[in-house]
């Protein structure tokens, strides 16, 4: 029984895997909104805050581009076909989103009202 | 109907009332938000022509125009790339805009302003540390940057003068600072702008920009104490207003009435307006607000006095109007 | 590409010869038959419920729009006298408050519910049952809740309800707690909802209809469904913070004693922005429905609009902070949420130009339906235009609560959500009733109605950039309002015409029928245009392209002649097929219950609970609870009937009529569940946190914990609890006849479970915490209560679970009841845990630093 | 047998089942065209003279009795013994109630026993009745027989007033009852001419003075203490009574028949009456609430909007403001917890009193009152203009 669990979840992670880049977006998202909250109130270094906004971006950005470039070259069957292309348009809006993301975190100074 | 057509049509039509207008900026936060609004206004108009253009083409096109727009490429050029694009500038252009309200330089002047329920509770903060309080009507001298520390008693306000700029809440337990400038003298309305229950449609303010010179008289005459009264009404009025128990909730400098519930009466006499710029000031409307309150701003805090008789009223309302 | 990818299927021969056994037909009717006369209420069938829940929801948008009306009539002239103040501020509450909760997710859930099983080519949706408790629990709750106008007593604190105006100290009256009771009880049935669209989506799509041939509507559903599950927990959170500090005087959102009111509107609007989202998915999914049919081509750009809607999905939930842009949060903060506002933007034009691309492709036929279509752009169009300003953070400072954004609001809601609704009442209508609405009077309707609603809203933008606050009961002359606010009630009043046209309209030609409806007058691409019946298709049909009607010409005669899959009762019940969730291949078939009156009463007992707990009639209100407990058991005794062998569809599919584990579709409506309950913990734990950052000095020193020892006892407890699990699952997997160890082996875990909490509980409150003492207090005591609810519900299960092993209806085989409550258990047992991390670990990490 | 007979009166039943209900209707609609021609013939005599007959009257006290038990409320009495509570019934119950059921010493009027029903003489077979009976009746009154409602419909406490002297009548004589409701007046009997023209019966100021007291205070702690207190405060409470806008049905009764010229002799003279001896508070005073209800007299409570009392309550507050300073702890509560309820919000100073003392908490009420109890009374007012 333990057996099937597994390879059921594991089947499931994997037919996920189309949806990363929004994943990806809402994890850069969650990690500049929440890091700014800690730094400016208990940490009270928001130079830290560029620093860790530039480097959840830049991972995410990398991950993205390795998906777009692996899906470029892979074709499956129609279903899954369908759902990969949609899985790169999809990386491509997320790149758009956390580009945005960034450009906020470059613009702004942390912690200022 | 076309927006932009509409939309300064009705902009002209109302140019003439511009008493509390987003588009008429005497502020330069409130003039740089103008000028993103005109330009926001204009695009929007631009990209709703096209967008409309577009169905327009689908629906009576010809076969070659439709055909343009039939295949998938059209979305991704009208539907990505433009949005992307133009967002992009957008977003930027909105961001710079932040930086620039960001304050850097520490401010000319400060003014605690309280959020009370349906009315504001001022504190001006001279040079020399002496403070004394005021209500409803804020004095500031021109072109100095002035800020507003805003805090609240009781639920949450919104602090908002859209003519010198964007509104900032008033939150329990928090203290939010806002940097106003008025660039040339005059009065400026604003509103309470975050549901605050009752008679919150009742609780505006005015912000005065004076001239220096002029402010500096008005602050130095705030600190002394109220003069004492001339006529033999007047008199009357202040013995009554001890003698009624209104010292218990209002203060006027230099006199046995220290109430600090209501608002501050030590200079009531010279407001342009009374209960938070909602009925115009004088001497027989302030006779009725003591008497009908309720009446004339429902749910406000100040019970009626109507036990008072007409003369007596008449001695207070002469009284609270000599104190300027 | 072209719109279609369907290989070689239609060659392969039909599953099912002709001619049918005599009698097969008879059975279905049988099975499937509606209960007559007043017994209706009863059914369960999803075009009955779907019904129901249209018409009610309908109702409450009629009601609504009346209290639009006298507000509009309020505002009419200055320092009008027409509403005293308390009434204008309990009618303005009530209007936003009814339509967002009480019209808007219900509606385009009945919208769902009505639709989607014929759509995806089932006979109806996985848990019939569940969904005609959601509606009955809905119907009885709001009906209450909105009464509470008449009685003077309705809420006055806004649709958002923003502490500390509505703390007791400020809203001391019973209106804040008919909101806080009545409306978080009422999103129950939007999970309950939600939780059935999902599995209905996934596993019960007609073999052959792939996520790739899955029509729109089906993707904007399931989208919905999941942002529901994702958001609405936040709100139900806050719901529940809000009744405890009202009632119990703990301080969430007391800034004094260290609560904060901001916490509030973070959940709220966590759950605000994405609800205006799941208002307006599935209107986009209709309008991506009615398009291609008028056009007379099939849908452009078919994956840009599946890419637009799941991109909406992700990214609405990055929005929630610019409805505080004025609140004074750091402005990089506020950067953040501006452009995560403007990323959600590209997704809506993607959807409006692939609306036009498909128009543009085919000749639209300028029918009623279209014209609402039509309207719905030009309006959602514009209201998308001012959005993107509202984004910009320097411009929502000066619009911000203003009628600028009323103006925003009304044309992306009425305009994206209402204008699709008209035309799919005038789209599907012919699907569900004797005779089609008429297009005369559609044109009337579209036309009062899209005139009345620009003459409403379009002055008030510009009422908004010239001052006017929002819910104001009333504005001083002079301030250049006055001609505006005229121009938008007469607007408003063209706008209620148009809606009155359309009741004409409904009450002359709406013959609501289940089996002799006009018809596929539209020569429509989807199933749900199938000949139907009360037993909906007469045979599951196989597809294999986007455009089943337009690419299998006979489609229809083969479906109504019974030569596609099951086109009897293979089992003599009510049936439909459950599919795998990527490539719909036929996996078991799923036996569904009918009629019953146990879900009606647990319903009703249920909504009996919430609202008398309003009145503080405390022992009427437990004693509906228990009742609603015992109603829903006895709904059980019918459910996981035991296993019938295999059964043959036709054309050589058989498949069993018995799955459970991952294959069974309740075990994954529990995962589900899972999520929705795990969605609630986070917003719990961001509740936690952030007013750590906001005020740390009340976290306890590490002496006034309670000693590590008793922590260390309660974790003992969840792992005794855990092990417990773990053996019995073992002890099932082994079979054999030992079925009193299995009892008590799950009678003792979920006690553990149990005492853990209560362990807890203890310590807590034997080192001197009590929660009304200070905001963490409160906090550590709402884990216990959030703990608490799951707790029990895990005690019932198990209860039930235990009746079923006593009485030998769960083994080796049969064992779904296991799994799903072993789900649950195992859940609550990681919950339990992260709890006592949270609650009692983290102040001594952070006493350290 | 008789399963078969109920089985064929079921059958019956359900093939008949309409025809009998109509045949219903058509009775109840004739019933009813019947009742009203009989009350048009107005042969049914209304006099009260005729009485009922035995069985109605039988009846007629079964409904009442019944009625009664049914709608009595599950209040816990106040202690009914407390000799200041049964005062103040006292005070009322020779005002309002001896006229129709007499008191000891005087027989019930004689135009009191030509009413049908007569009103019950209020001797042993009070007993019958439970506390909380006698306040349901004292404070609703019964249809159908003359008894009325208590006129301020919110004053709880005056109802228990009452009900705690009708515990106490039966055991009263002439003489002790005097003691009771007359207070330092002496009684004089009135003439039937005086009842039947319903002039002016007793002199105003025995009237007030029979709770209010003259040289003496009130006997009774529920009573205020008019001495020395300003006469326009005065004035405007009587003429507030007399209006019914004040909400005490005691002092409703009593104000009802003064004129003008009345109401301004009494003002003035309590005005000018001098303190009299307080008497010797009943408990230790309670030191700390003294003290707390010092500093809220002083000081208000800012955070919850309440003013400082002293501000017109103290020496120099309008004449239309009452001095609480000497006044009975228990009256001053009963004042606070009435407006509190939500009564006495009618007249002008009703307002403004009523919108302050709702933000009170019920232990700042206590406190104040036993602040100013524990101050002396005011000196006498000398003539004011």
């Amino acid at each position: 029984m333990g057996g099937r669990l597994m390879t059921a979840a594991a089947r499931t992670w994997r037919s996920l895997g189309w949806l990363a880049g929004p994943v990806l977006w809402a994890a850069v998202f969650l990690a500049a909104y929440a890091s700014e909250a800690l730094v400016c109130t208990r940490l009270e270094r928001p130079g830290w805050h560029g620093a860790i906004v530039a480097a959840a971006g830049c991972i995410a950005i990398l991950l993205i581009a390795a998906r777009l470039c692996r899906t470029a070259r892979r074709s499956e069957e129609t279903a899954g076909r369908f759902l990969a292309r949609t899985g790169a348009t999809l990386d491509w809006l997320s790149l758009v989103a956390i580009g945005w993301t960034i450009s906020a975190a470059l613009l702004l100074p942390a912690c200022a009202v | 109907m076309r927006l932009p057509v509409a939309i300064s049509a009705l902009l002209a039509l109302a140019a003439c009332t511009d008493r509390q207008s987003v588009m008429a900026a005497h502020g330069p936060e409130a003039g740089r938000v103008a000028l993103l609004a005109g330009i926001v206004f204009a695009g929007a108009a631009v990209i709703m022509l096209v967008v409309m253009a577009a169905l327009w083409v689908a629906l009576r096109g010809s076969e070659s125009q439709r055909a343009a727009l039939a295949g998938e490429t059209a979305i991704r050029i009208g539907g990505i790339a433009f949005p992307a694009i133009t967002l992009s500038v957008l977003l930027g252009y909105g961001l710079w805009l932040m930086r620039d309200s960001l304050a850097d330089a520490p401010p000319a002047l400060r003014i605690e302003v309280t959020g009370e329920q349906w009315w504001w509770r001022l504190r001006y903060r001279g040079g020399d540390g002496a403070a004394f309080a005021e209500a409803n009507e804020i004095r500031i001298p021109v072109g100095a940057e002035v800020e507003f520390e805003l805090r609240s008693a009781d639920v949450i306000h919104s602090f908002w003068v859209p003519s010198l700029g964007g509104k900032l809440d008033m939150i329990p337990g928090r203290t939010n600072r806002l940097r106003l400038r008025a660039e040339r003298a005059g009065v400026y309305r604003g509103q309470c702008a975050e549901y605050c229950g009752g008679p919150h449609a009742l609780m505006a303010l005015e912000i005065i920009a004076m001239p220096q010179a002029e402010f500096a008289a008005w602050l130095t005459a705030g600190r002394r104490p109220a003069p004492a009264p001339a006529g033999q009404a007047e008199r009357r009025g202040a013995e009554l207003f001890l003698a009624a128990g209104c010292g218990g909730c209002h203060a006027i400098r230099g006199t046995a009435a220290e109430g600090a519930i209501g608002p501050d009466l030590s200079r009531v006499g010279g407001r342009r307006f009374l209960a938070a710029a909602t009925i115009p000031a004088g001497r027989e409307n302030l006779a009725r607000f003591i008497a009908h309150g309720q009446d004339l701003k429902p749910g406000n805090l100040m019970p009626p006095f109507r036990l008072l008789a007409p003369a007596e009223l008449d001695a207070l309302a002469a009284y609270l109007v000599s104190l300027r | 590409m072209s719109a279609n990818d369907h290989e070689g299927g239609r060659a392969a021969p039909l599953p099912n010869p002709l001619p049918r056994p005599d009698g097969e037909l008879e059975a279905l009717k049988r099975a499937w038959a509606l209960p007559k006369g007043w017994r209706i209420l009863g059914a369960v069938n999803n075009t009955v419920i779907g019904g129901f829940y249209i018409a009610t929801a309908f109702l409450f948008f009629l009601l609504a729009g009346i209290l639009g009306l006298l507000i509009r009539l309020q505002l009419a002239v200055p320092g009008n006298g027409f509403l005293s103040q308390e009434s204008y501020n309990q009618i303005f509450t009530m209007h936003g408050t009814v339509m967002m909760f009480l019209f808007a997710v219900p509606a385009v859930e009945a919208v769902g519910v009505l639709l989607l099983p014929q759509m995806l080519g089932a006979r109806d949706l996985p848990f019939p049952r569940l969904g005609a408790f959601a509606f009955w629990a809905y119907l009885v709750g709001g009906l209450v809740f909105f009464s509470t106008l008449f009685f003077g007593t309705a809420p006055s604190g806004g649709w958002f309800m923003y502490p500390p105006l509505t703390g007791t100290r400020y809203s001391p009256d019973i209106g804040a707690d008919w909101w806080l009771l009545g409306i978080g009880f009422i999103e129950i049935s939007a999970i309950a909802g939600a939780i059935e669209i999902i599995v209905g989506v996934l596993r019960t799509r007609a073999p052959g209809m792939t996520l790739a041939r899955m029509p729109v509507f089906a993707w904007t559903m399931l989208v919905f469904a999941f942002m529901v599950v994702f958001a609405f927990p936040a709100v139900i959170l806050a719901t529940i913070l809000l009744e405890l500090e009202r009632a119990f005087d703990w301080p969430f959102f007391i800034a004094a004693r260290g609560g904060d009111p901001l916490l509030w509107q973070h959940l709220f609007w966590f759950f605000g922005h994405p609800e205006v989202y799941i208002i307006f998915l599935p209107a986009a999914g209709m309008v991506s429905m009615i398009v291609p049919t008028m056009a007379g081509t099939s849908l452009v750009g078919y994956r840009l609009i599946v890419v637009a809607l799941i991109a909406v999905g992700f990214f609405s939930f990055g929005l929630w902070v610019h409805h505080m842009f004025a609140t004074g949060i750091p402005a990089r903060s506020l950067g953040f949420f501006s452009a995560a506002s403007m990323a959600v933007a590209i997704p809506s034009g993607i959807q409006v130009f692939a609306w036009i691309a498909t128009i543009a492709a085919g000749r639209l036929r300028l029918t009623a339906a279209s014209l609402f279509v039509v309207g719905f752009l030009f309006i959602f169009t514009l209201g998308g235009l001012t959005g993107v300003m509202v984004a910009l953070v320097p411009f929502d400072r000066q619009a911000h609560d203003t009628y600028f954004v009323v103006a925003h609001l009304h044309y992306v809601l009425f305009g994206g959500m209402v204008f699709p609704l008209f035309a799919a009442f005038y789209y599907w209508a012919p699907a569900l009733s004797r005779r089609a609405l008429s297009e005369r009077l559609g044109r009337w309707a579209f036309g009062l109605i899209f005139c009345g609603f620009n003459l409403a809203f379009l002055p008030m933008h510009v009422t908004g950039l010239i001052g006017m606050p929002r819910r104001v009961y009333t504005y001083p002359a002079g301030m250049g309002w006055d001609g505006l606010n005229l121009v938008s009630t007469l607007g408003a009043f063209l706008l209620a015409a148009g809606v009155l046209v359309f009741l004409v309209d409904l009450a002359r030609n709406l013959r609501p029928t289940n089996h002799d409806s006009a018809g596929d007058i539209w020569r429509a691409n989807t199933l749900e245009w199938l000949p139907n019946h009360v037993f909906a298709a007469r045979s599951i049909p196989r597809i294999d392209s986007r455009d089943p009607l337009w690419d299998q010409p006979d489609l229809a005669r083969d479906v109504d002649a019974g030569r596609h899959y099951l086109p009897g009762t293979a089992t003599g019940g009510r049936e439909t097929l459950v599919t795998s969730s990527l490539e719909a291949r036929p996996g078991h078939l799923l036996r569904l219950p009918g009629p019953g009156w146990a879900h009606v009463f647990a319903a009703v007992f249920t909504a009996g609970f919430f609202l008398l707990l309003t009145v503080k009639a405390v022992a009427l209100a437990l004693a509906c609870g228990v009742a609603a407990v015992a109603a829903m058991l006895v709904w059980m005794r019918e459910s996981d009937p035991p296993p019938a062998g295999m059964v043959d569809l036709g054309g050589g599919v058989a498949v069993p009529t018995y799955a459970s584990g991952p294959a069974s579709h309740s075990w994954w409506a529990v995962v589900v569940l899972l999520l929705v309950a795990a969605a609630l913990y986070s917003s719990y734990l961001f509740g936690y946190l952030y007013l750590w950052t906001v005020s740390p000095q009340q976290w306890p020193a590490r002496e006034a914990l309670p000693p590590l020892g008793r922590t260390g006892f309660s974790l003992l407890m969840l792992a005794v609890s855990a092990g417990a699990l773990l053996m019995a699952r073992g002890l099932l997997a082994a079979g054999g006849p030992r079925r009193g160890l299995l009892a008590i082996t799950v009678a003792a875990g979920v006690a553990s479970l149990l005492a853990a909490l209560g362990h807890d509980l203890w310590s807590n409150w034997a080192s001197g915490l009590r929660p009304q003492a200070s905001g963490h207090a409160a906090l550590v005591y709402a884990n216990a209560v959030l703990q608490g609810q799951l707790a029990g519900a895990v005690a019932v299960m198990a209860g039930f679970a235990l009746s079923r092993i006593a009485t030998g209806q769960v083994d080796g085989t049969r064992r779904v009841v296991f799994d799903n409550l072993a789900l649950l258990w195992a859940y609550a047992v990681g919950q339990g845990a992260v709890g006592l991390a949270l609650t009692q670990g983290f102040p001594r990490w952070v006493a350290g630093s | 047998m008789s399963l078969a007979h109920a089985r064929a009166a079921a059958d019956w039943l359900l093939r008949s089942w309409r025809r009998l209900g109509a045949a219903l209707l058509a009775l109840a609609a004739a019933g009813g065209v019947a009742i009203v021609l009989f009350a048009w013939s107005g042969l049914y005599s209304v006099a009260a003279s005729s009485g009922h007959w035995a069985l109605v009257e039988l009846f007629l006290r079964f409904g009442m009795e019944s009625s009664v038990r049914t709608h009595a409320p599950a209040l816990t009495p106040p202690d009914l013994r407390d000799d200041s509570l049964i005062r103040l019934g006292a005070g009322h119950f020779h005002a309002g109630c001896a006229f129709c059921h007499g008191s000891p010493g005087t027989p019930v009027g004689a135009a009191a026993l030509k009413m049908l029903p007569p009103p019950p003489a209020l001797d042993a077979r009070l007993s019958e009745w439970t506390d909380q009976q006698l306040f349901w009746i004292v404070r609703h009154g019964i249809k159908y027989t003359g008894m009325p409602a208590w006129p301020a419909q919110g004053r709880d406490d005056e109802v228990w007033a009452l009900v705690a002297f009708l515990r106490r009548l039966p055991s009263l004589d002439a003489a002790s009852y005097a003691a009771l409701a007359l207070g330092e007046i002496e009684p004089r009997p009135e003439t039937a001419r005086q009842i039947v023209s319903g002039e002016d019966r007793v002199e105003t100021i025995e009237a007030c003075a029979r709770c209010h007291g003259l040289e003496a205070g009130p006997r009774s702690r529920l009573v205020p203490v008019l001495h020395g207190q300003p006469r326009q405060m005065l004035e405007t409470a009587l003429h507030a009574y007399r209006r019914r806008e004040r909400d005490s049905g005691i002092m409703q009764v009593a104000a009802a028949e003064l004129d003008d010229k009345a109401v301004r002799d009494l003002a003035a003279f309590y005005a000018r009456l001098p303190p009299p001896a307080a008497p010797p508070p009943p408990a230790a005073p309670d030191a700390e609430a003294i003290a707390r209800g010092a500093v809220l007299a002083a000081q208000g409570d800012p955070g919850r909007q309440i003013p400082a009392c002293l501000n017109c309550h103290g020496g120099a507050g309008l004449p239309a403001y009452p001095r609480l300073s000497g006044q009975p702890a228990r009256y001053l509560s009963g004042q606070l917890a009435a407006w509190r309820a939500g009564l006495n919000a009618r007249t002008p100073g009703g307002t403004v009193m009523a919108a302050i003392a709702r933000r009170l908490t019920g232990q700042q009420a206590a406190d104040a009152a036993a602040y100013f109890a524990s101050l002396p009374l005011p000196p006498a007012q000398e003539a004011r203009r």
